[in-house]
């Protein structure tokens, strides 16, 4: 029984969002009398951390702590009109229509501020910990609950923002393809590193090991999130998973989970990576969506450290056992 | 924005995980409501077949059957996903009419009073159906003679008149002409399933002249617009609400349950639930297409790609979805990350008589990259070159322009290739060491 | 159909009284992981259902020599017990935990192939099975109970209500081989047993899972052995037998080419394990 | 069709339900009892979203007939979560990020407390075997065995930090 090591790479890029007719998303902020702020969507949170991050946006224009702002989500009678979930594009595009929300929410609070304080707006600050206070007079502070309420109460005001965001329809020249097609590119360079059992074509995936370009990291444990998951999940499309195992042929497909063939936690493979930053000239706060693409350079660079091991080379997903035995044997003298 | 980052930049706990660890967070099924009633679906057992009848006298004398919808009961039966936003034609039917095009095509929805009677209605409805010629290979489905899915007259979606979605930039046939090597693959995948742990489903419930549908669908406007269309009805009289999703990767922008269970609603004045199985979720449900990419490039004997050309076939099943859609972002990255002055892409979008396919997480994308970045080592063997010195040596940069002519302005490949390198400890030149992304000396070569 | 009548006996004979009652309509589960599946899904339409949880079918006991093993025990049951390493490490190796805590031995029997593991193990050991109905019952080989796929020699008024294993020291191999680790159909399952006299093999059992209709015996494998040293050379030519002999079949997680090769290399694996040399700890 | 009355304990109290012949544990605790934290993801035994404890073991509740649980001890994720705060082991899942879309999590965190209430310190080979039934299709598995691996820390009295 032998067993050989192999090493492979890949290098990629992928785009952040859509043109499809046009890629709107909005959002709405008001304050609470309480003094934190709601944020209005109807983008749904798929378990990426959506509303987190959101939050965490919110509260970073607003300038004020994350605990003081709600995310409410997901209601078409309360939330103003989302594209959806996908295409990598929540938080750049969600992202960018709640900072203009923010802002003019924000607006409105300094107004009631400098107005309560008769001071000009351009002297009221936020200290980030739920406090307004003319620039450099700490003794002039209020908090933000005081104010809100105040807005409500003896201003007759409200503290709110509407925020949209628009990734222009572009209509594609059907002769030269030219287009635009989306908002920016994250990268991702992944080298595996694999073991296969020349008798029985078995491929132990031992490291994946990552470099990524994500423009700015809201989370940087959500961005790890989506990092290990989907390198569990490219490997999981190179060596498992299909809904037709003898494609084209359409028999043998799987009806439940023993049939469709994912790794599980015994065979996961040794995970790393390191994040870089250079945020995108569109984003919010410079992000580049990552949802999508974690399990995209995994799947190549698994195949190259199969063919760097063994000498075969697969160009058919998923590499099964079988198609390595098949290639090993045609090689055996 | 210069000031420092207060929030942005942190690892917050997230917002939603006391609920998710306490199993308190709320599922589009975890609801139940008084007089719900079950939708469950008779589907074809056929890949490919005409419809000469339904008969459902067994299956209305199943105690506890509600009533059975068919096409005729669907207002607007046509399910075109992409219809909102222009995409024609309108092709797919939310209840088969006088064709089924896949196996697992929803032909007659029954609601009854429990899952149980409703499964053993699903049982006694008898169909009469006359099996036809089925194709489930992308190539084959393009020869003469080959099965037609579609009610146009050929296998392929057409972009404009053309059978593909077409990208070209200078002359690779030239380019080819003088290149020191060709180096050719072809490069398959087999359909992948989303999986999300919660299948799709929904449950629609009339409430005072509206309908409010509370659904895991990955896109709340696109699932109430269509079913505005489908069941002819103001988008006004319909609420509807998401929250968390469970798991999605795209499989639940599709639409699929929420009209019917809707329609259902409608017809029977009470809530109404329909989520998919596991083995519907498996069989059923859309999955990431199967793709065959032809890949083509010429080489200078230094490693240099001065051409490619990319021939995709997406094998979209039975109908559209989101897969044309998946072809126009396939061909706006098919040539990869990568400075190549002449580039020529066809991407087909295929009609076989396989389950549909649609979004699926990176989709257009992900097999492109495993073509592409497979592809890029078949070089680096045929020049003589290491995996990480073709790529560096190609790598695109900040103004370069890309085969669909939209300059290139967050380029990054280098500097992520060189942390990757540092992570797992190759030793890059000096020449990679010191490379960027920064814009080349004097603008996009042409000649470069 | 929805489920008319969901019968809990309470005791053998009370379970056997009532399938004389309700005849071929009863279908009989035991620890439900392979027909409650079915009838979530409505594949299966049961009007009534006998349950054998309750019926105190379970339990492993050694008994003149043999073990006696109720038909309900669990997996999980078996594989804390420590009589016999063939069929702990066949319970070990089937399904989940949780499974393994529902599903039952009698039961491992009826899953079909590539399921079964447990029962690969059993027939290895030569173990025989009680069909009792409420008239007789009778014992029958595990080798001769299966008579075809998801067919065996069980009458419709008959319950599997125990199982019996010949206790010997003789050394055993058992190897799954899926593609995971862990809770995986097999690509394939060899148990293998081999009975010594002096320096030669006397005897010996070769059973196969995934490999066949039900699990088999190879055995032209087993004859190849008897005689031989257990040398590199019988065991080639046993496992070269058992992949002739073999019916594997085609499904969702791998192909009859590639189990029928899987099948010589398994069964090479599992003999070499028992040969004279091998690490002691698996003799 | 006639109904039976199941008595069965649930989280320390007797429960007792009307039911119709064979309805799952599942369906009890979901779609009588309210309980849905219990989750529904295959209905085959195939994914652990439904495991609960009964009488302290790990059972997939969609398989289990309710009659089949009479007079038997069951445990759910309701049960778990204390009155304030919450379970070692639920503080793990959020300390390690252990879940993205949640629909798994119950199920895990059940299987979880089975795990380390039959074995305190398991190594990884030992997750990885119990946990081998319960499916996510989001993490990759790993922020759920360090989670398991730092619960096991803090119910020991060995409070870790986070692995992350």
């Amino acid at each position: 029984m032998a067993k050989l090591r192999g090493t492979g790479m890949a290098a990629v890029n992928y785009p952040t969002g859509m043109n499809l007719g046009g890629d709107p998303s909005q959002a709405l902020v008001h304050a609470t009398t309480s003094g934190s702020f709601v944020v209005t969507l109807s983008a749904t949170d798929l378990g990426q951390g959506l509303r987190t991050v959101i939050g965490q946006i919110a509260a970073e224009t607003l300038g004020v702590a994350y605990d003081q702002v709600v995310v409410d989500t997901a209601d078409t009678d309360t939330g103003p009109h989302d594209m959806g979930t996908f295409a990598s594009r929540a938080t750049h595009r969600v992202g960018n229509a709640v900072i203009a929300a923010a802002v003019e929410a924000r607006k409105a609070l300094l107004d009631v501020a400098a107005e309560e304080f008769e001071a000009s707006v351009d002297e009221i600050e936020l200290d980030g910990h739920g406090n307004l206070m003319v620039r450099g007079v700490p003794a002039r502070s209020m908090p933000v609950a005081e104010v809100a309420s105040m807005a409500q109460f003896k201003y007759g005001r409200t503290i709110a923002g509407r925020g949209s965001f628009m990734k222009p329809r572009s209509e594609v020249d059907p002769e030269t393809g030219a287009m635009d097609p989306d908002s920016t590119e994250a990268h991702a360079c992944t080298v595996a590193e694999v073991e296969v059992d020349t008798e029985t074509g078995e491929v132990t995936v031992l490291s994946i090991r990552s470099a990524y370009e994500v423009g700015r990291q809201v989370n940087p444990a959500l961005v790890q999130g989506q990092i290990t998951g989907g390198a569990w999940m490219g490997m999981s499309h190179a060596l498992y998973e299909t809904t037709a195992p003898y494609y084209p042929a359409p028999d043998h497909s799987p009806r439940d989970f023993s049939e469709y063939l994912m790794p599980g936690p015994l065979e996961l493979p040794e995970i790393d990576c390191v994040v870089l930053e250079m945020p995108s000239s569109n984003g919010p706060y410079g992000v580049k969506g990552i949802g999508e693409m974690t399990a995209n350079s995994p799947i190549p660079a698994i195949v190259n450290a199969i063919y760097h091991a063994t000498g075969v080379r697969i160009d058919s997903l998923p590499v099964t056992p079988e198609k390595i035995l098949r290639g090993l044997d045609a090689r055996r003298p | 924005m210069t000031a420092p980052l207060e929030v942005v930049g942190r690892s917050v706990e997230r917002s939603d995980a006391v609920g998710h660890v306490t199993g308190r967070t709320r599922f589009a099924a975890d609801r139940a409501f008084p007089g719900m009633l079950h939708l469950k679906m008779v589907r074809s057992p056929l890949h490919h077949a005409r419809v000469r009848g339904i008969d459902l006298s067994e299956a209305e004398r199943v105690p506890g059957f509600v009533r059975a919808l068919t096409a005729a009961d669907v207002p607007h039966n046509r399910y075109t996903i992409l219809s909102l936003i222009g995409v024609e034609p309108e092709e797919e039917f939310v209840l088969a009419e006088d064709r089924v095009r896949f196996k697992g095509e929803a032909i007659v929805a029954i609601v009854a009073e429990t899952e149980e009677a409703a499964m053993e209605a699903v049982a006694k409805v008898r169909l009469d159906l006359d099996e036809l010629p089925a194709v489930f290979d992308v190539e084959e489905a393009l020869k003469p003679g080959a099965p037609i899915v579609t009610h146009w007259g050929n296998n392929t979606f057409m972009y404009e008149g053309h059978p593909c979605r077409r990208v070209r930039l200078g002359d690779v046939e030239a380019a080819f002409a003088r290149a020191d090597h060709i180096v050719e693959g072809v490069y398959n995948s087999s359909p992948i399933e989303h999986a999300p742990l919660e299948t799709t489903g929904c449950i629609a419930v009339p409430e005072g002249g509206r309908f409010t549908v509370y659904t895991n669908t990955q896109a709340l406007y696109f699932s109430l617009d269509n079913t505005s269309i489908i069941l002819q009805v103001p988008g006004n009289r319909l609420h509807f609400i998401g929250g968390t999703v469970g798991g999605g990767f795209g499989g639940k922008v599709d639409v699929i349950v929420e009209p019917i269970a809707t329609l259902a609603a409608m017809k029977t004045g009470r809530p109404v639930r329909f989520v998919y199985s596991r083995s519907e979720e498996m069989q059923v449900s859309s999955t990431r297409s199967a793709w065959r990419i032809y890949l083509k490039d010429g080489v200078t004997a230094d490693g240099r790609i001065i051409a490619r050309k990319v021939t995709s076939y997406a094998d979209s099943g039975a109908y559209s979805r989101q897969t044309p859609y998946a072809l126009t972002k396939h061909a706006a990255n098919a040539a990869g990350p990568y400075a190549i002055p002449n580039v020529s892409i066809d991407a087909y979008c295929v009609y076989t008589n396989r389950q549909p396919t649609s979004a699926m997480r990176g989709f257009g994308v992900t097999m492109a990259s495993f073509a592409l970045e497979v592809q890029m080592d078949r070089i680096a063997e045929t020049v003589g070159l290491d995996p990480w010195s073709i790529r560096f040596l190609n790598a695109y940069r900040n103004g370069d322009m890309k085969p669909h002519r939209k300059l290139a302005d967050d380029a990054t490949l280098i500097e992520t290739m060189q942390a990757a390198a540092a992570l797992v400890g190759h030793e890059l030149t000096a020449e990679q060491q010191a490379m960027t992304s920064a814009p080349r000396a004097g603008g996009d070569p042409g000649g470069r | 159909m929805t489920v008319q009548a969901y019968l809990l006996p309470r005791s053998l004979p009370e379970a056997l009284g009532q399938l004389a009652q309700h005849g071929l309509d009863v279908l009989v589960m035991a620890g439900g992981t392979v027909a409650m599946p079915l009838i979530n899904d409505g594949i299966s339409l049961p009007s009534v259902v006998m349950g054998l949880r309750l019926a105190g079918l379970d339990g492993v006991e050694r008994a003149n020599g043999r073990l006696r093993i109720g038909a309900t025990t669990t997996l999980t049951q078996l594989l804390q017990q420590n009589a016999v390493p063939v069929l702990r490490e066949a319970a070990r190796n089937t399904a989940s935990w949780s499974i393994r805590n529902m599903g039952t031995v009698g039961g491992n029997l009826f899953t079909p192939p590539p399921g079964g593991d447990v029962a690969v193990a059993l027939l290895a050991l030569d173990a025989s099975v009680t069909l009792s109905s409420s008239r007789s019952a009778r014992v029958v080989s595990l080798a001769d109970f299966y008579t075809g796929f998801m067919t065996n020699e069980l009458a419709p008024d008959e319950l599997l209500a125990e199982l019996w294993v010949p206790i010997s020291n003789e050394p055993t191999a058992f190897l799954k081989y899926g593609r995971k680790h862990a809770n995986t159909p097999a690509v394939v399952t060899v148990a293998a047993r081999v009975t010594w006299d002096g320096p030669t093999v006397a005897d010996a059992r070769i059973a196969l899972g995934a490999a066949g209709p039900h699990p088999i015996r190879a055995r032209d494998a087993e004859r190849l052995l008897v005689g031989t040293d257990l040398g590199t050379d019988a065991i080639a030519a046993a496992s070269a037998a058992a992949a002739r002999e073999c019916e594997p079949f085609t499904d969702a997680i791998a192909t009859e080419w590639y189990r029928r090769r899987m099948v010589g290399l398994f069964v090479g694996r599992a003999l070499q394990q028992l040969a004279p040399g091998a690490a002691t700890e698996d003799r | 069709m006639a109904s039976t009355i199941v008595t069965f304990e649930l989280g320390g109290r007797e429960v007792e339900v009307l039911v119709r012949p064979m309805t799952t544990l599942q369906s009890v605790l979901r779609n009588q009892l309210g309980q849905t934290a219990t989750k529904d993801g295959c209905r085959q035994g195939g994914c652990g979203s439904c495991t609960v404890l009964v009488d302290g073991e790990p059972m997939a509740s969609c398989l289990l007939p309710i009659e089949d649980v009479a007079g038997r001890r069951v445990t759910t994720l309701e049960s778990l979560t204390p009155a304030e705060g919450l379970h070692p082991v639920q503080q793990a899942f959020v300390d390690e990020y252990a879940f993205q879309c949640g629909y798994c999590t119950p199920g895990m965190v059940m299987l979880s407390k089975a795990l380390l209430d039959h074995d305190p310190a398991p190594n990884d080979e030992a997750i990885g075997q119990a946990l081998a039934g319960n499916l996510c299709r989001c993490t990759g598995y790993r922020p759920i065995v360090d989670a398991i691996r730092h619960a096991s820390g803090a119910m020991s009295g060995h409070d870790t930090e986070p692995v992350r």
